[in-house]
């Protein structure tokens, strides 16, 4: 082919006179940070107050019309009590499960169990999904059980776990276990595969060793993967639990939020029930926005990818 | 073969963990609970108890190992013993007999206004459900564990169960006390068939104490201290008729918050009699039933009973023994 | 094809500036030496490079020019040691590379200074010497004050600028460029031009430097290797006089421009079925 | 400032002579058409018998060998079989509840109402998410609710359920529309929420009138957010049927899944427990692989977004 | 601020290669006018446009460069009336203009030729006569074997040269471009100057043209408009007398492109603090 010659061509190009460098060296600081200056806008953030007012206001002002209309179908319509108690009976079922100690304990036993339960997930699931994302066998071997026990609801393991545990707080955990195990491995696996392979090659090109890879590249990279799997983990937890205690009830297992609406529906107390299910909606609300939020936002926020602004 | 009677005894044990229902045809537990019965016979063990609801929670409790023994009906024990191979429990004593019927509906008026209605039980193969199985069958009806059929057996916990049938979800049920009466008496319903018809004199098993078998293996003194516990519960129901009702009320209000009202609790009581004899003979009856409804498989009961702990305590009263009917020793 | 890469290569007259990091070079041994090296993905893919032979003298500023999917990235791969040849032999004299690639790279977790001062810790540099180091590599690429921004607080030339800093952290005399500007606008290109041709000069560090921008290989480089595609081999080279820094519209870059992208072209056309 | 000053300069370009332009034409299109080869590489697609030995054989050998080690176990250890039953029990309860019927009714019953559910939960969920996703206002105030719906587990409105619907399928229907209907309307929100918003300024520009804007643009740009919708929806249907039928059982209520599931446990029948298990487990991997697995498979892969390959 | 913008314009002498789509020039209107346009977003924003006056001639081939976030999109979306200005008015004499992204935002889920269709049913021509007319318009890019493709087995040219034939299919006498080639590598964009100048030549559009090369500029406009930053203004204006189609690396272009770059630092250095 007559392209493939080589012609070794050498061109003279005349350099810049030396005494001109020495004075643009200033000139060329100056353009570089009016570049700069000009390519980065500085982040208009939002005041808190402002926040507030986007972001809590129309939802409460909703809630409240959704109560205020409530209350006005009781006191127009009259309905059956037993089938639709108004919101001050639910409000009241609250005081009353307040007051006598119930609801504290109820609350308290549920997200003691839930609590511990994640735990135990998260210390069972972490190694595992790290086992998986770097053992490609073992993924594709188990990669799909895995995928496979996240399809399975988890309610469907209480019986089994009854038989096996007894009414005891052992079936309560494993049930938790079972819906909460699958979702964290996976999401850290899926933030594993997620890191950029070019980070990786940055990590071994600047030296690092096998470990040092893992734990100051990999591991910060799937981070926010891994908050997500964590956070639906504590999801999947915290309905299993629930799932569980209005299943299995009595025995010696506790007396948490399931067992109380479960109670409450044995008394067909229905302010009661809704009292209860307010109250769980409530607490995982509550532990989303203590727990998950701040530490997802902050870490988004740090790396620049938290959904913000207009644009 | 079996694990549990390999266990070599032990001594007393620490404690004894006890499992019942909050039931009129559990007062044996009930009474021995609220009067002492049952602790002042155990001695130094330990006596802590707990309340169950249904029969399968109970065995499963027992399997777990998270109770020692329970007062429960036959047929969730015949159950728990023939899938273990033998293995899981053994009856030591009988506690209730009879109490259970066939209430339903105004309208209903004989077994031809069955057709096409929904009839509840407490819970899938249960005495009461095994039983409503087998009566209809012998009435000729089609019946199956799916709630098809011509007539629809619903298994549905008792407290729903009479709510459901207030508000006219359901034609009627086969139920233990107290719920016979309180569907009698708060509901409206007419007793259909009253299942002590349907047995030789009467007499049928509904209430049961049962033991872990590793716990009798390893604890036969502790468990003959209970059976000795529950027979002087027994005699005392027999012997107090008149006071039971308000023993029985105080321990139920005590561990649910509500008492049975005056009415129901004493035509409950009316219904049931309180012995120490599980009616052994009627065991092969009752799973015989249970296979022919879909509910059980067959199985050996060979070795279900162990009421060598029940006859020396009646010996020692100069009762008669009771006879384990071929079924374990006596 | 006649192969005229194993002459002997001479480096013109250089003028360095300023050489604040002193460094000495053997003119006997090349910085980097490519032997009969050929590269195929997997057992029955296709031949990726094959045979190139290749030196590179100490100190040069050596630009790899080729349309896309030649092999670029995978020679470099391959000098870095990220990948390993099918056959043929690679040297660094030095023991091993800096590396900086299109995509910035940065870790995103980490501000600007404490990516450099990673790299620093992966050397081995102890903790105290650190920051003060990673300051003076940032003042180096003009973003002292931008030590303590995230990566997505900067822009892209400027997460360029980091990147680079970084890499010369790793104070390699060897540093492989794998298309570094490609994603940045034109003008912040051409102001990275000026910065990477004086930190070479100050630095004298041999830099090979991927591109399939003509006039962008044609404005920085000693030398100028044109590759062809599937397979990947050196179908050509240019040889640059330096006589210090020059500008990309000066009329000597845009002849040797004309020339190597007609040459590149025959070498595009070839590949039309 | 000097640099304000208008200089309008004018510089003579020359031309390329028109006689070497005609010929280049060919050129040109050979340069680029040269140029297009080298940029498009043909995706290697593996055969799918290769993709069956890659992604069917290990788990199914994995699964082999668990079953084998479960067996080995039992027959080994001769465990008390009301708490270990073996493969083979597990087995011959699917045979028996297959040849009695027991099992077809049960799996037809659960998924007519999990497809019903689900129907409905589309149905309801879809204008929903559009609404919430065009009206802001509406999204600020009911977002928030709708997010906190998603916490609650749906299992909790089983009680409420019973109490307003009784022992009836409407109640079953209740509790599988209050998982499915925020996760559906949420992740149409969110597909719509993706849409590069240049996609809309394209249509626009093209001339779209609102109506097209929103078939032709957005909807299916919107439609792999969708689609994930739709999946969790599933998911979400089928697990709150299964807990809605294993709490509320009896009444007028069909014989589900979870009425076969609760039904062995109070037979104490641990083999029929397990086998109930696995036949869901199955159910929903079936459904999954028929119904959601190929339209998102196609669908990404139509896009270009699949992820496959070793790159 | 000297404005000279208001002057009348004459379009130099223009060798039209071949007019296939017959272009009558009404040379007393102008096709595009902007008068006094000012823009801030938002109540409390800074001034992002700022009195900005400007009239393009039909059939000229304008190119508007500035520095990053000088404004450049904005002013073309309010040209394409994608964006409303604060004050001040804009005329297309033609009605409405087809616009052009950087991204090539194809349809992902269409093929190339149903992209291409998808414009011209929305322009309402009839069912019929789209599939003839979408192959003749790909066809016009050298894409007509492409059209079955879908936008992601396209490379990153053969996108944008869909997208070019997809906002000729609106057929709308002006053509506004937001820096079209930027993401693309140094080859392809030089074969795709050489494809629009031909399609520009064989068409007669107005093209506004917005970049920040300003060689790609100098390559291609016949008016290179340079804005400065915050806010953004013209702050000057080149013209070229047009001879026909001109290569990049032409002295011409690179003096022009030395001058341009001159005062565009200049602009960037008044923004240093
Ligand atoms: N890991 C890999 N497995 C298989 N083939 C690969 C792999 N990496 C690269 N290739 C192939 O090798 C060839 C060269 O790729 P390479 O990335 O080195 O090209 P390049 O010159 O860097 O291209 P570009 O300019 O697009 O970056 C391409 O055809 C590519 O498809
Ligand atoms: N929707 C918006 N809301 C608020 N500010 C905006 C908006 N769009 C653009 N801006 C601001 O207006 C200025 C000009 O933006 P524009 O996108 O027009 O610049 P540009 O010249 O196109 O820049 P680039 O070369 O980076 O594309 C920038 O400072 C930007 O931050
Ligand atoms: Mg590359
Ligand atoms: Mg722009």
């Amino acid at each position: 082919m007559p392209t493939d010659t080589n012609t070794s061509t050498s061109t003279t190009v005349p350099s810049i006179p030396a005494a001109a460098r020495a004075a643009s060296n200033d000139d060329f600081r100056t353009l570089e940070a009016g570049l700069d200056a000009l390519q980065t806008v500085p982040l208009a953030e939002r005041g808190p107050w402002r926040r507030i007012v986007d972001g809590v206001l129309p939802p409460v002002l909703l809630l409240a019309a959704l109560v205020l209309a409530w209350q006005f179908y009781v006191v127009i319509a009259q309905p059956r009590p037993d089938l639709v108690p108004g919101p001050f009976n639910v409000a009241a079922s609250i005081g009353e499960l307040w007051s006598n100690g119930r609801l504290q304990q109820a609350v308290l036993t549920s997200l003691a169990r839930g609590g511990a339960g994640f735990l135990i997930a998260v210390a069972i699931g972490t190694p595992l999904g790290l086992l998986l994302a770097e053992w490609r066998l073992l993924r594709r071997a188990l990669g799909p059980l895995l995928s496979g026990l996240q399809v399975l609801p988890s309610v469907a393991w209480v019986p089994a776990a009854i038989i096996w545990f007894g009414l005891t707080d052992a079936t309560v955990y494993f049930v938790v276990l079972m819906g909460a195990v699958p979702s964290i491995a996976n999401g850290l696996v899926a933030g594993i595969d997620q890191v950029p392979p070019q980070l990786r090659r940055v990590g071994t090109v600047l030296g690092a060793s096998r470990l040092q890879l893992a734990t100051l590249v990999i591991l910060p990279a799937a981070l926010p993967g891994y908050l997500a799997g964590l956070k639906q983990g504590w999801a999947f937890s915290w309905r299993s639990l629930m799932a569980a205690e209005i299943i299995a009830m009595g025995g010696s297992i506790g007396f948490g939020l399931g067992s109380m609406l479960q109670q409450s529906r044995d008394l067909a107390d229905l302010p009661g029930v809704l009292a209860t299910i307010l109250v769980i909606l409530f607490v995982g609300i509550l532990v989303e926005l203590i727990a998950f939020a701040p530490a997802e936002r902050s870490l988004l926020r740090r790396r620049g990818l938290a959904s913000g602004g207009t644009r | 073969s079996a694990q549990g009677s390999a266990a070599t005894p032990a001594g007393p044990a620490e404690e004894l963990r006890l499992g019942y229902f909050d039931n009129v045809t559990h007062a044996p537990a009930l009474v021995g609970l609220e009067k002492g019965l049952l602790a002042d016979s155990l001695g130094d063990t330990e006596l802590s108890s707990q309340v169950f609801s249904a029969g399968p929670a109970t065995i499963e409790a027992l399997s777990a190992g998270a109770i020692d023994a329970a007062y429960i009906g036959p047929n969730p024990a015949v159950n728990s013993f023939i899938k273990s191979a033998g293995q899981s429990v053994r009856i030591v004593a009988g506690a209730a007999s009879g109490g259970a019927a066939l209430v339903v509906r105004a309208g209903i008026d004989g077994p031809a206004d069955l057709a096409g209605t929904t009839i509840a039980t407490p819970q899938l193969g249960n005495t009461q459900d095994v039983a409503l199985r087998a009566w209809l069958g012998e009435q000729g009806y089609d019946t199956d564990t799916t709630g098809g059929g011509q007539v629809h057996i619903a298994p549905t916990d008792n407290a729903q169960t009479l709510a459901l049938f207030r508000s006219g979800k359901i034609d009627g049920a086969w139920v233990p006390e107290p719920w016979v009466s309180r569907l009698v008496q708060d509901a409206g319903a007419t007793v259909l068939v009253d299942e002590a018809s349907l047995w030789p004199d009467g007499a049928f098993p509904t209430t049961v104490l049962l033991v872990r078998s590793e716990y009798l293996a390893e604890h036969p003194e502790t468990v003959r201290a209970l059976v000795a516990g529950h027979t002087a519960s027994v005699d005392w129901l027999t012997a107090h008729p008149d006071e039971s009702a308000a023993v029985i009320n105080t321990k139920l209000t005590e561990d649910t918050g509500k008492g049975l009202s005056e009415a129901v609790i004493t035509r409950a009581l009316s219904h049931v009699t309180f012995t120490t004899d599980p009616l052994a003979a009627t065991f092969p009856v009752l799973l015989g039933a249970g296979v022919t409804v879909g509910t059980a498989k067959p199985g050996k009961l060979a070795g279900l009973f162990d009421l060598s702990a029940l006859n020396a305590v009646r010996a020692e009263a100069g009762v008669a023994p009771v006879s384990a009917a071929g079924l374990g020793t006596e | 094809m006649i192969d005229t890469r194993t002459a002997p290569v001479t480096v013109g007259p250089t003028t360095v500036r300023a050489t604040t990091v002193a460094t000495d070079r053997p003119n006997d041994a090349p910085a980097i030496r490519v032997d009969g090296l050929t590269k195929r993905f997997g057992t029955d893919g296709p031949i990726v490079l094959e045979d190139i032979t290749l030196s590179i003298e100490p100190g040069e500023f050596v630009c790899l020019l080729g349309a896309s999917g030649c092999g670029k990235s995978t020679l470099l791969g391959i000098i870095a040691g990220l990948e390993h040849p099918t056959s043929g032999t690679v040297t660094v004299s030095s023991g091993s590379a800096a590396v900086m690639f299109q995509e910035s790279a940065l870790f995103p977790w980490l501000t600007a200074g404490r990516n450099v001062e990673l790299a620093l810790k992966l050397r081995g540099v102890p903790r105290a010497q650190r920051r003060g180091q990673a300051l003076e590599l940032l003042d180096l690429v003009n973003l002292a004050d931008a030590a303590h921004k995230r990566p997505h607080e900067l822009s892209g030339g400027m997460r360029q600028r980091v990147a680079l800093a970084r890499s010369l952290a790793q104070d390699r005399k060897v540093l492989l460029m794998d298309e570094p500007f490609a994603a940045l606008d034109a003008i912040t290109r051409d102001l990275l031009h000026e910065e990477l041709e004086r930190i070479w000069r100050e630095t004298g560090r041999t830099i090979v430097f991927v591109t399939h921008n003509v006039r962008e290989a044609a404005r920085l480089g000693q030398r100028v290797l044109l590759m062809s595609s599937r397979p990947g081999r050196i179908a050509n080279e240019w040889r640059l006089a330096d006589t210090g820094p020059r500008r990309i519209e000066s009329p000597e870059v845009s002849r040797l421009s004309i020339e190597i992208t007609e040459q590149l072209r025959q070498e595009i056309r070839r590949n039309a079925h």
